[in-house]
């Protein structure tokens, strides 16, 4: 959405209604999700998806650091989503920027929202995402690792969240923008589902749509979250159906 | 009692009522609380507003100076929007670097601010490339009754439409004039308490609920930002019925943001 | 004071002794103190003074953060002095400088030569000033706002606390700097007063002074505290005169 | 059973273990894990790899910007090297400003990559006392299964090896090219276990050990770097003879540097 | 006996002492300890003093670096003045961001340099607007003994009255000159013990008083800068009979200033 | 060893086979060691080595800061060194580097190889180096007077620990090099020594020299650091000599 006084526009949707990369506008990019990708965390997700490298692994439930955040009643869920240095084209200054905390903030709430954290009093659940290459997507390519990385570590979860960012570009409704679609479209609005209840626990939109439009986004991107689920149950499976010493190779 | 037993209990009484369609003030579903918007509150910025709902009280103050404009947007301006949630304004708020909470405050209202194109970036570039306005948006909340979000944008866009540009100050042009305003965006943020939602939460419906949604609209019938914070979920249709209500509740503070100007 | 090679220095003192906003030597600027003026803080009090607009809020007794200032046989008196982004000619970065810790110290130690402490061991008593808007004096005005919250409360004291900065412009010991008078002025001294004792818990100097000069800045100062610490009376007798609900319009 | 009491009899045992020439992964005191390097590993970064050592992970990503050189180096480029141990990697690592560990491996590292002139610096000046390029070598630990410094240099080294200069998308040439390497520092980290001194530890050697003892090593015959950490003391010999061990297993890891070209 | 208990019946002890007219170490209470000011000590500093005040130990150090003026100051040099009480000095000294008290140090140390006007700031500026010269006055407790900003002055003004401008090294003309000093600002700290007001009070009479006064004094007869700290009140004739107090004990410090010019 | 791209580079070695301030190879320059030089640390020394000058204090064994270091069985050493803004010709910034973090960490471990730890559980010993003037070597010099300063303190050890860079510039292998020797030579090699075992407890190199270069190297530290030692026992033998009221003159 950062267009405002940029340089060059280039075309999102061709007149054949193809997008940039040829998908039409209800095509996911490829996805591909391992499960149990590191050795030392309690739980780990790899997922490829498009042009994005994310890494999630969980740790927990485990003492709280720093101790003031501890509750009596439940599991406090803490997130930290960082990007790497060289994930973007403009090198990113190491450390936490306002972007990365507002994401870790509603990524931490949106688990918050489906595990059963009044099972763990006193402990934490600890989360962190590592964007390794970037494309476009990568809060709900971080949330879909962590879903997996989550169901990895055995954390009892009411369903998992699949998430996915519909949005406005060329004038269209489109499901999962790229880069491209993203820096120069109209409108990003990336989402997580519940499959089960049919209800969100992230939504956030930048951008502008009118609210016809928007309806029609809603649909689109639960339509896509449904799509993410059934291959990241597919990746559960696969880690499963694996002896744990070869499952992280 | 502790204060977690106090609040357990006013959760549990917050959530019964909502039940029966009723609220702890006396509100309904969907009733706003009172608004007022205090124009030029501060003389010292270049534009400023003292909002109150109810008894939230925010305050914005715009400052703009000359600055240099980003490599991948030479001709504009620069748009930078900060919220301070201030230990001042509430018992729950502690002193030290920004919270998430004061973060997710500030980036909601700068991405609504700046997706309806409230001013023209890039009317505020001077020579491209090299020299632009850059315009901050300081937000600093008072009381905290709840529902920052809201009042923090209405301050924000309240005191843009009063801003001057201080060009004579800064040697850029020969006279001040006034910030050009082209929309204005009104955030309106509803609760989850039960399987009602409701409007305009206070700091105690806030801590009940189970999940809070934020819209933002502009007068030309866009919605321009949205954000689902705190825990719990909404369905595609809830969602889609408080757009309907924001657009409202919008419409008839962006009458209050003009009238605030006579 | 900091106008060494600075660019142009106004006429401070007319050849008939007014001053640049056409005080007298001795005269204070109009002063308005609403104690109470917020509903979350455990006492308030908004300070308009000149064109200075200061908010102060006091909490406690209440437990101490971070813990390990707790101390076992009184209250520790906390501080923070601030100044908005927005408050000064010049954009101030957010966050605290060295000045204003200086402040925040200065003021903490004022209060806590005359709270009695002793009554609350192992509490904190949390001072917050805002300056909204500042224009030469804010130190004092916020030392009279933070006094004035206190009593609002209702945290137990020798006495109220009025300050001011009395100071040389112009050549002559003038009350109550505004702006262009400290900025361009030879020495300012801020202090405050225990109206009760006769005795001075602020007082810090800057810029020059002679000791004749001084012995006369400090009579005029104290003059000038007894002033100030009527209309901080009247502000509480207004106060506990309506009723809490109306209190803070 | 805390787990400083796991440790404490962990440590027992591999200690026990070593007295007897044995690992518990069943390696000989001068065994290395198996080795992986996939350079190209992140398309964003100018160059990049994925090194594995046994169920140790390290990615490392390199990105070059012109900017300015150093005012005592008017003629060099400038070179950058940072790791991050991120809490990711493993369950000892918490979120916060480096630690003293993850400093220490990003100054061995920077050392050996600067002492070889791996890169020809003198080659990364645009224009002397003006404009230079900077190189950043970021290291990121995934899976932290001991030995980083070994890992973190081969990945950088890796990286570098494959980095191309972006001076086209820079507007400093007309067209990318290739960053050339000149020399290729690997190091090479021992741990004393009673008297055994072994290569490669695991991350339950490391905390087992009486010392470690880290040596780079160029495909010249030079050592370019030492470094010896944690408690505990090495003779002069003992440093003499794993300096000879170092050269074997680098020259070995060397060949696998270039192969990963292909 | 904790150190609490011990410090409290010290205290009693002091006060006790102090009703008396008497002190612990023997001192009247206008006796000042000892002073002694070694100007040059550090070498690589462009000037630098240790001074000790009793058991206190402070060493200043002066450097000199060409930088770009303030926007509202054009036409002067940049005085910068930083106290570190790094807990080499004492036991009640932690690691980490500089706390309130050695903020408080720095700051008025800083303000009777100004103040004085010590240096003639303009003196410092090479080209208006563009270039002047910054001069850093750091300033490191070494050993506590009470009184820090007495010795704090102390050292930074004999440093400065020694210190030479590196003209040469920075390529800003042809030779290094000697610092010009025009004024000698020396600070004189006073703390309440019951009704007593004693000069130059140790680190137990500073735990143990009721207020602290600080006057500075410079040698033309003005006071250039005074600070009231800690828990503590004077009334204003206190303050009256202590600044002619600090105009006695100023000069005699000047003498030393000077002479340890020799 | 920073001088790629640098601008004048010194002659170190003349023809005759004497250093730029005319030692030999093997020869150290003038050192001078006063132990107990602070009265308010529990052990002291300040060091004066060619042209460095450290001051290093050692607090405890004493309550663990920040508590969470504790460890049950031993003291924690905690070592930090720091360099004055003033002691290098260009000014460093105050607070801690990269740099400096590096070498307080070695140190501690150095330290933490010798020391009795075990004697004082739950406790923190707490060592301060400030490198006042520098001029190549202050790692050592820092840990030479630290070591002083911990027997000052009565911390029992295994052995004093000297210490004592050596280096290749000019093509030769040499003893404790000077700042020139430091910039422009190829090889600098801190090390320190265990007297009694003959073992270092430190050891770092940058730069690079052969495998014969080394062995030399090594073989020179060990006879630099036997000279370094009777030094040290002589500086505790002087203090031990004195009485403590004038020890710290």
């Amino acid at each position: 959405m950062g267009s405002v006084g940029a340089k060059d526009v280039p075309v999102l949707l061709s007149p054949e209604g193809l997008r940039i990369d040829g998908r039409r506008v209800n095509e996911l990019r490829p996805i591909k999700i391992t499960a149990g990708a590191l050795k030392h965390a309690d739980g780990s997700a790899f997922v490829e998806w498009g042009a994005n490298k994310v890494m999630a692994a969980v740790y927990g439930p485990r003492e709280v650091h720093p101790r003031h955040l501890q509750q009596n009643t439940k599991a406090v869920i803490q997130c930290k989503y960082n990007m790497a240095a060289f994930s973007v084209d403009e090198r990113k200054r190491p450390g936490l920027d306002r972007r990365s905390q507002e994401i870790s903030k509603v990524i931490a709430e949106a688990f918050d929202s489906v595990v059963f954290a009044e099972e763990f009093p006193r402990t934490s659940i600890d989360i962190y995402i590592e964007v390794l290459q970037a494309n476009a997507g990568t809060r709900c390519a971080g949330l879909v690792a962590a879903s997996v990385a989550l169901a990895d570590a055995g954390i009892p979860m009411a369903d998992l969240l699949p998430a996915v960012a519909v949005g406005k570009a060329g004038g269209a409704i489109i499901l999962d923008l790229k880069k491209e679609e993203d820096n120069f479209g109209e409108a990003d609005l990336p989402m997580a589902l519940v499959p089960q209840s049919g209800r969100l626990v992230l939504l956030q939109m930048e951008g502008h749509m009118t609210r016809e439009e928007l309806a029609t986004a809603l649909d689109l991107g639960v339509q896509g979250c449904r799509g993410i689920y059934e291959v990241m149950k597919q990746a559960l499976r696969d880690r499963y159906a694996v002896a744990p010493a070869e499952a992280s190779a | 009692m502790s204060d977690e037993v106090t609040a357990e209990i006013l959760t549990t009484h917050i959530l019964d009522l909502a039940g029966q369609g009723k609220r702890l003030d006396g509100r309904g579903t969907d009733d706003y609380r009172k608004v007022s918007i205090e124009p030029g509150f501060v003389v010292t910025a270049d534009g400023s507003a003292l909002v109150r709902i109810g008894d939230t009280a925010v305050l914005a103050g715009i400052k703009l100076e000359p600055g240099k404009p980003f490599a991948d947007t030479p001709n504009a301006g620069v748009l930078t929007t900060n919220a301070e949630l201030i230990p001042l304004s509430s018992p729950t708020f502690e002193p030290g670097p920004p919270q998430p909470g004061a973060i997710e405050v500030s980036r909601v209202v700068d991405r609504a601010i700046r997706a309806a194109e409230t001013i023209d970036l890039t009317r505020l570039c001077v020579t491209p490339g090299e020299k632009s306005w850059v315009c901050y948006v300081d937000i600093h909340v008072l009381d905290h009754g709840g529902n920052l979000i809201d009042a923090a944008l209405l301050a924000g866009v309240a005191a843009l439409t009063h801003a001057t540009v201080p060009a004579k100050r800064f040697e850029v042009g020969d006279a001040d004039y006034p910030l050009e305003v082209l929309h204005t965006p009104v955030e309106c943020t509803f609760v989850r308490l039960g399987e009602a939602i409701v409007v305009d939460p206070t700091f105690d419906e806030e801590r009940a609920c189970q999940g809070r949604l934020t819209v933002a609209t502009d007068e030309t019938g866009r919605i321009v930002a949205m954000q689902k914070g705190l825990v719990g979920a909404f369905s595609p249709d809830d969602v889609k019925s408080t757009v309907e209500r924001a657009f409202q509740h919008g419409d008839r503070m962006r009458a209050m943001i003009r009238g605030g100007a006579g």
